[in-house]
């Protein structure tokens, strides 16, 4: 189906019916319960999960298939927001136009960028993407405010001229982004007893925009193209001497994840029609690779668990005090209780970034593969106990 | 699914399974149902105190949020009741706000625009959150209270400095207590004049962002009008940790005080390196060179160490106010935490407050009705003595304090001290001078 | 007139003159190796070939064309396929997948965007490189990734992929360097069967004398960057000079 | 001519730092062949060492004062250091003025311990890593020290004063003839860049004059062949990590009056130390002090008032526009050597 072999025509079905049923999955439990802290489904967190998601599989055509780690790809993104908001400003609120320009103005940013930063390789190249990246942020919050908005970020005002909509509704407010005329911050509520799920506008646009990347990205990956990028990865040399120009298929790989980046950026703003510029500083470009590593480089479905994943942490697990911790072990006598809280303590709420970094070290050493070579080497072991005597290989490679 | 019922959370949560069978889907429209955003409808109203927990600005965010604790322990009718007692105000009775119990949830701003309105989406959406207060920075502030008017929720700005909070960027749904670079300059000029004399030559150092731009410019127009003249201004990057080749050439410049428009890290390293260089030591036109710090803070003032000994600025509270709003508020949190308020936990704590009063007064959690209620309202006993918040802008005008970095501190509380408390008539503007547009207050509906 | 030919090149690495009025001639369709003693230049003189360094003088001609100032790939694609001293491959490839990147390199040039085809719907491709495997006897591991291969395995699928380009000369960097002995006579009588089967030009450099009689038709002698002499096998053997130049380093 | 004068002062004092970092970044490169992105959190341990003996010396006990009150009426309570009770209040009060350059002594044995912990508990398995990896893994550690110290110290900066001997500025201008107070130079910050000289010379020429030096740097220059020759490398090499640790690490100490030490001051001179590894060239030692230096010195000019009205944001990206124009131009970095790093 789709052109896709069966086995990945059956991955993107998962993720699709993944992201469709996302608002049940994420709320499992009922909103009276002391669990209803880890419901994850209300609208600003999905969409920022299929959002980071974008951004992750992009990041990944890139890191993923070529080995180039670019430090500055949130610059794309923060581009992508600015050219989205722009478009709000001054065109209309329909999302489609920011959007598209968005991956545009990304896309050509991208190509500058890259056409510079990939003469060199190696962490050569991560710190030229490193150094743009940071020039880009020191510039949007400064000097070029008037474009950027600087530290405020840039935002909508009643006074814009939106020349295909209006500077302002009827009530005197600032319009909101909308898909001919469906508000992104519509919503509807399902209550099924004390369970309540939420279904939003923006989400479901975001998480379309999020199964279209996704399905480029299979085709990508299992195209000659996608190929050749991974050649690169593994023997420059070789390409080089089998009449292959590596340049121009590491800077389409360059623009191609730019332009991912500024799908993300531009669904951003049309989610929350504001860009501030530190979403382009380069601990935002390490947030992605974070994310990508987390999840499993060089697979398909890494990057995006791996974005699920960091969201997840940063917006609930952060939110963990220990007044929910003296709940949870409560059953404890009172002074192992406290123990407990006490280590415990300096690893959740506020020292979520803690826990992030102990975590991505013990990926990086125990786990290259992310998430996904962890589950595979699950799934494996669990064979592997039913069949005992089947010799295990050598790992697959991680689709 | 048999059991299922589309509806809007607030049908939700009033009536339970009342409604099923009865209402009709009403999928994808904005909220018909409820009222206004996330109207409280059990026995409890929730507040969202949106501030820095990680990044910069934690060890600030965390005193906002000791500030906000107490605050909410007080509406609830626990503790002494803090300023609930001397406010002039007696709408507030401590059976929480509307006869309904405080509850509240915390949101981490991490100081970035993105993440806080990503937090305070969180707590809108997720928590039912009917108001948003907090911050430490006016980009914050600004992005934050943009989200709110978007969301139809009250947004009670916390630490931002910065005019455009509630000049060029002000919003109907926000509202700000703190005082604003214009007052700061206004306050800091005469004082100024009265001390190092009317003709100095000034030099200043600005961060390389919005606030720093406000800020600049504000000291600047008042200084000039006293006499003053400024010999160069220079924008420092906001990511500067070494601001030495930026102060070096400061003498060479005839300039005979260097005005530091910078805050947080960037006011602790400037300040600290303005210090080594052993300007304050210097004479430069037969007069004693000095610092001045248009905004101080004392968490701020503590990581520059002895280096504020002697150097003027201004601040929105402090808690050596001798006045009985202040007194009963640093005795309930010292009492609390140990050890006196910063005046970042001083205008949480009055906002959050200055907004339940505003509920019981408006008799609804509805914010346009909070808005009007808030709206040229004016108080006493909030510690900085009579307080406007004006209707045509949702700044508050009061006194601003002028203090100084003292000398021989008693304890590592004690580093400023309070020079003169300028009254607010000094430090009143025109509301229209920085432009914008509040639009009109979105309740959500 | 040789399909290549090289004219007085020379090269200079600072003080040191790596090569110096080298002229050969490689005639099409024949096997010609290129011998001498360590430091003989034979690697600088190879590396010129391919565009990887550029002569300080000379010419260097590839049937009628000049190679200079071309970059790698585009000497590759005027038809010149380089087998290393130490296997390069993709490591982290299949060994199929190996095999069809020089197909898709000759089908589609330096570049081609086919970011929107699946690789396994190239059906031509997918049996050139098919038919290549099997000649190379490598079908069975087609699935393997090429870096846990032998290295006997790794040398005949460099091989295969260069052979995959159909390409008119075929350059050999000291191709058994390194080997045992059965693996060395492998690659042997492997290059030897291409030999006879293609039309097809080899240019071989190698040190292990076993390996450049049994297969050379034409040999150079490289000595100090310059070529001493250049003949046929048989009469290379027995030549004093060489034996001379040889001497110093090894029997 | 003053102007300028003054700020290539001020820039090798700011390129003190870089140069420092950079060294040691380039050892760890040079030797072990490994891109460590935790070198910015040693820099910040160092730091924190200075921190960490003048809060050690400053520990106290409190002791009532008759007469006065705190700010909640109380009895006041002040607090007396325990220095005090053993030395006396004169001697006492002199130890902790002195914290900083007596946390030297202090840092070095943990620098040294954190350095050799590093290496032999992480740094270790990733030799035959990709240098992604490596960049990873010490990204992520780079975080958790960071955090760790954030959790112990709190998020603001925490003054920590240089001996009151050293405070002040010095007219250098007047020395040389110039007007006076037109090149002004504080103290501390000359102590700090002769302290970078002398790390830095001692460094090269424990390199240059040691057989352990000598080992180390063919090792750098070819480590199979020394490997080969049976010297056992790798030991020696933990022990060069232990070094770049320390010299990270007392750039810290030092440079902890200069700016009160905060949990991000790591990540704040990371960025811009690889930016100078990068400039002068991967692998080079007199590449890494080089480019500190200029880098420091061409940043304090982009500062001056009128470079930055003649180009608005100059100041902000200098380094990393220079950074750009070197990579692009000389693709190896100032000094560096062939085929170092290009895969």
């Amino acid at each position: 189906m789709f052109g896709l072999e069966k086995k990945d025509t059956s991955l993107l079905l998962i993720v699709a019916v993944l992201t469709m049923f996302a608002p049940f999955i994420l709320n499992p439990f009922p909103t009276d319960s002391a669990l209803a802290q880890f419901n994850a489904g209300y609208p600003d967190l999905m969409q920022r999960f299929v959002i980071f998601g974008i951004f992750a599989i992009g990041f990944n055509i890139l890191f993923g298939l070529t080995g180039y780690l670019s430090f500055g790809h949130a610059a794309f993104l923060g581009v992508g927001s600015y050219a989205a908001v722009w478009m709000f400003k001054l065109i209309g609120m329909n999302v489609l136009p920011a959007i598209l320009l968005a991956i545009i103005v990304s896309g050509l940013f991208s190509v500058i960028i890259g056409y510079v930063s990939l003469r060199r390789s190696g962490i050569y190249f991560s710190i030229l993407t490193l150094a743009f990246a940071q020039m880009s942020f020191a510039l949007a919050y400064s000097v070029l405010t008037p474009i950027t908005g600087g530290e405020t970020g840039l935002q909508l005002a009643l006074d814009d001229p939106r020349i295909l909509g209006v500077s302002q509704t009827a009530e005197g407010n600032i319009p909101v982004p909308s898909l001919f005329g469906l508000e992104m911050r519509s919503t509807a509520e399902l209550v099924v007893g004390p369970w309540e799920f939420v279904f939003n506008v923006g989400y479901y646009t975001s998480a379309l925009f999020m199964l279209a990347s996704f399905y480029l990205a299979i085709r990508i990956f299992r195209s000659p193209f996608g190929m050749m990028l991974r050649a690169v990865k593994s023997n420059q040399q070789r390409m080089n001497y089998t009449g292959l120009n590596t340049r121009p298929y590491t800077l389409a790989a360059f623009v191609i994840s730019g332009m991912y980046a500024g799908l993300a950026g531009g669904l951003m703003a049309s989610m929350d029609p504001l860009a501030g510029a530190e979403r382009m500083q380069w601990t935002a470009s390490g947030e992605v690779v974070l994310m990508t590593i987390l999840g499993g480089a060089g697979t398909l479905i890494g990057p995006v668990l791996g974005a699920g994943f960091i969201k997840y942490f940063e917006n609930i697990f952060s939110k963990i005090n220990d007044n929910v911790l003296h709940g949870w072990f409560a059953f404890l006598p009172d002074g192992m209780e406290d123990f407990v809280v006490f280590i415990i303590h300096p690893f959740i709420g506020k020292g979520w970034h803690l826990t992030l970094g102990i975590l991505f070290m013990m990926v990086v050493i125990f786990l290259p593969g992310g998430l996904v070579e962890g589950g595979q080497r699950i799934s494996s072991w669990v064979r592997g106990r039913k069949s005992e005597d089947k010799a295990k290989g050598k790992t697959e490679p991680a689709e | 699914m048999t059991k299922s019922d589309v509806t809007r959370r607030g049908v939700l949560k009033s009536g339970a399974m009342v409604g099923a069978g009865v209402a009709l889907p009403t999928i994808f429209t904005a909220s018909s149902a409820a009222a206004y955003t996330n109207e409280p409808t059990g026995s409890s109203v929730t507040l969202g105190f949106n501030v820095p927990q990680t990044g910069p600005y934690a060890d600030e965010g965390a005193d906002e949020l000791r500030a906000y604790e107490l605050a909410v322990e007080h509406l609830n009718g626990g503790g002494d009741g803090g300023m609930m007692n001397t406010f002039s105000s007696k709408a507030l009775k401590g059976n929480g706000i509307l006869g309904k119990k405080v509850e509240f949830v915390t949101g981490d701003t991490q100081t970035k625009s993105d993440a806080a309105r990503a937090s305070a989406k969180s707590m809108i959406e997720k928590d039912g959150a009917v108001m948003i207060t907090g911050g430490s920075s006016s980009g914050v502030a600004v992005a934050v209270q943009a989200l709110c008017q978007e969301a139809g929720v009250i947004f009670m700005a916390g630490l931002t400095h910065s005019n455009d909070t509630t000049g060029k960027d002000k919003r109907a749904n926000g509202f700000r207590h703190f005082f604003n670079s214009y007052m700061s300059g206004a306050a800091l000029a005469p004082i100024l004049a009265k001390n190092y004399g009317n003709d100095r030559k000034a030099y200043h150092l600005t961060a390389d962002y919005n606030w720093g731009y406000t800020t600049e410019e504000a000291v600047r127009t008042s200084t000039e009008a006293m006499g003053w003249e400024t010999v160069a201004a220079v924008k420092t990057p906001l990511t500067a940790t070494d601001f030495s080749s930026y102060i070096a050439p400061v003498l060479q410049s005839g300039a005979d005080v260097l005005v530091l428009n910078h805050y947080g890290g960037n006011m602790v390293n400037s300040l600290t390196n303005a210090v080594q260089f052993g300007l304050r030591d210097k004479l430069v036109n037969n007069k004693n060179f000095e610092i001045v710090v248009p905004l101080y803070s004392r968490l701020m003032a503590k990581g520059a160490g002895a280096n504020v000994k002697g150097i003027y600025g201004s601040t929105n509270w402090h808690w050596s106010l001798q006045d009985e709003g202040s007194k009963a508020f640093v005795k309930s949190f010292g009492t609390k935490y140990g050890f006196p308020p910063s005046q970042a936990a001083h205008t949480c704590y009055v906002q959050a407050l200055l907004y339940a009063d505003a509920c019981e007064r408006a008799g609804t959690f509805n914010p346009c009705g909070v808005a009007e209620a808030l709206e040229g309202f004016e108080f006493d006993g909030m510690g900085n003595g009579k307080t406007l918040y004006r209707a045509d802008d949702h700044q508050c005008f009061k006194d601003v304090l002028v203090v100084r970095g003292k000398e021989n501190p008693t304890s590592e509380f004690d580093l400023l001290e309070i020079v003169e408390v300028t009254p607010v008539s000094q430090v009143t503007y025109d509301a229209s001078i920085f432009g914008g547009d509040l639009g009109t207050c979105n309740n959500g509906a | 007139m040789g399909i290549l030919e090289v004219k007085n090149v020379g090269k200079r690495f600072g003080g040191l003159q790596a090569l110096s009025e080298v002229n050969l001639s490689v005639a099409e369709n024949s096997c010609h190796a290129i011998i001498g003693p360590n430091g003989a230049g034979k690697s600088t003189l190879l590396n010129c070939l391919v565009g990887k360094l550029i002569p300080d003088s000379g010419s260097v001609m590839f049937d009628g064309q000049s190679v200079l100032g071309r970059a790698p790939y585009e000497i590759n694609q005027m038809g010149i396929s380089r087998v290393f001293q130490t296997p390069e491959i993709f490591g982290d490839l299949t060994v199929m997948e190996n095999m069809m990147i020089p197909i898709f390199a000759k089908r589609d040039g330096a570049f081609r965007m086919h970011a929107f085809e699946t690789i396994t719907n190239e059906k031509q491709v997918v049996e050139q490189a098919e038919k290549m495997l099997e000649e190379m006897n490598m079908a069975d591991k087609r699935h393997m990734h090429a870096a846990a291969m032998s290295r006997g395995d790794k040398r005949r699928l460099e091989i295969g992929m260069c052979l995959s380009q159909e390409p008119r000369l075929l350059l050999l960097d000291e191709p058994t360097a390194g080997m045992a002995r059965a693996d060395t006579n492998n690659t042997i009588d492997l290059l030897k069967q291409i030999k006879e089967e293609r039309d097809i030009t080899i240019a071989i450099i190698e040190h292990d004398m076993h390996v450049v009689f049994s297969l050379a038709d034409r040999i150079t002698v490289l000595a100090q960057g310059t070529p001493l002499v250049e003949d046929d096998p048989q009469n290379i053997k027995g030549n004093p000079k060489v034996r001379e130049a040889y001497l110093g380093e090894s029997a | 001519m003053d102007a300028i004068l003054l700020q290539i002062l001020n820039g090798l004092d700011k390129g003190s730092a870089y140069a420092l970092i950079a060294l040691g970044l380039t050892l760890i490169f040079g030797t072990l062949g490994v891109v460590n992105f935790a070198h910015g959190a040693l820099f910040m341990i160092g730091a924190f060492c200075s921190v960490t003996l003048s809060r050690l010396f400053s520990l106290s006990h409190k002791v009532e004062v008759p007469g006065e009150t705190d700010f909640l009426g109380n009895p006041l309570k002040k607090d007396v250091p325990y220095l005090y009770d053993i030395f006396g209040e004169s001697t006492g009060a002199a130890i902790i003025d002195w914290a900083v350059p007596l946390s030297i002594l202090f840092a070095i044995p943990i620098m040294l311990a954190v350095g050799y912990a590093m290496e032999r508990g992480l740094i270790k398995h990733f030799y035959k890593r990709p240098h992604a990896d490596q960049i990873l893994v010490t990204f992520g550690l780079a975080i958790v020290l960071q955090e760790v110290i954030k959790y112990y110290f709190g998020a603001n900066p925490i003054p920590t004063p240089a001996p009151s001997a050293f405070t002040g500025s010095f007219d250098f201008g007047a020395m040389l003839g110039f007007d006076p107070n037109t090149i002004i130079y504080p103290y501390w910050r000359l102590v700090y860049f002769a302290f970078a000289v002398v790390i830095i010379g001692a460094v090269f020429s424990f390199l240059q004059f040691t057989t352990f030096g000598m080992v180390v740097r063919a090792g750098m220059a070819d480590r199979e062949t020394v490997g080969l020759l049976g010297i056992n490398i790798d030991r020696r090499f933990t022990i060069m990590f232990g070094i770049a640790a320390a010299v990270a690490g007392l750039a810290g100490v030092m440079y902890a009056p200069i700016n009160s030490p905060n949990y991000h001051m790591g990540m704040d001179f990371l960025v811009l130390s690889f930016v100078v590894v990068v400039v002068g060239g991967m692998g080079s030692l007199p590449g890494a002090v080089l480019a500190g230096f200029l880098l420091g010195v061409l940043e304090s000019f982009a500062s001056m008032r009128e470079v930055i009205d003649l180009i608005p944001g100059i100041n902000q990206v200098i380094i990393y526009l220079v950074a750009i124009i070197i990579l692009l131009t000389r693709p190896r970095g100032l000094m560096g050597r062939k085929g170092v790093m290009e895969d």
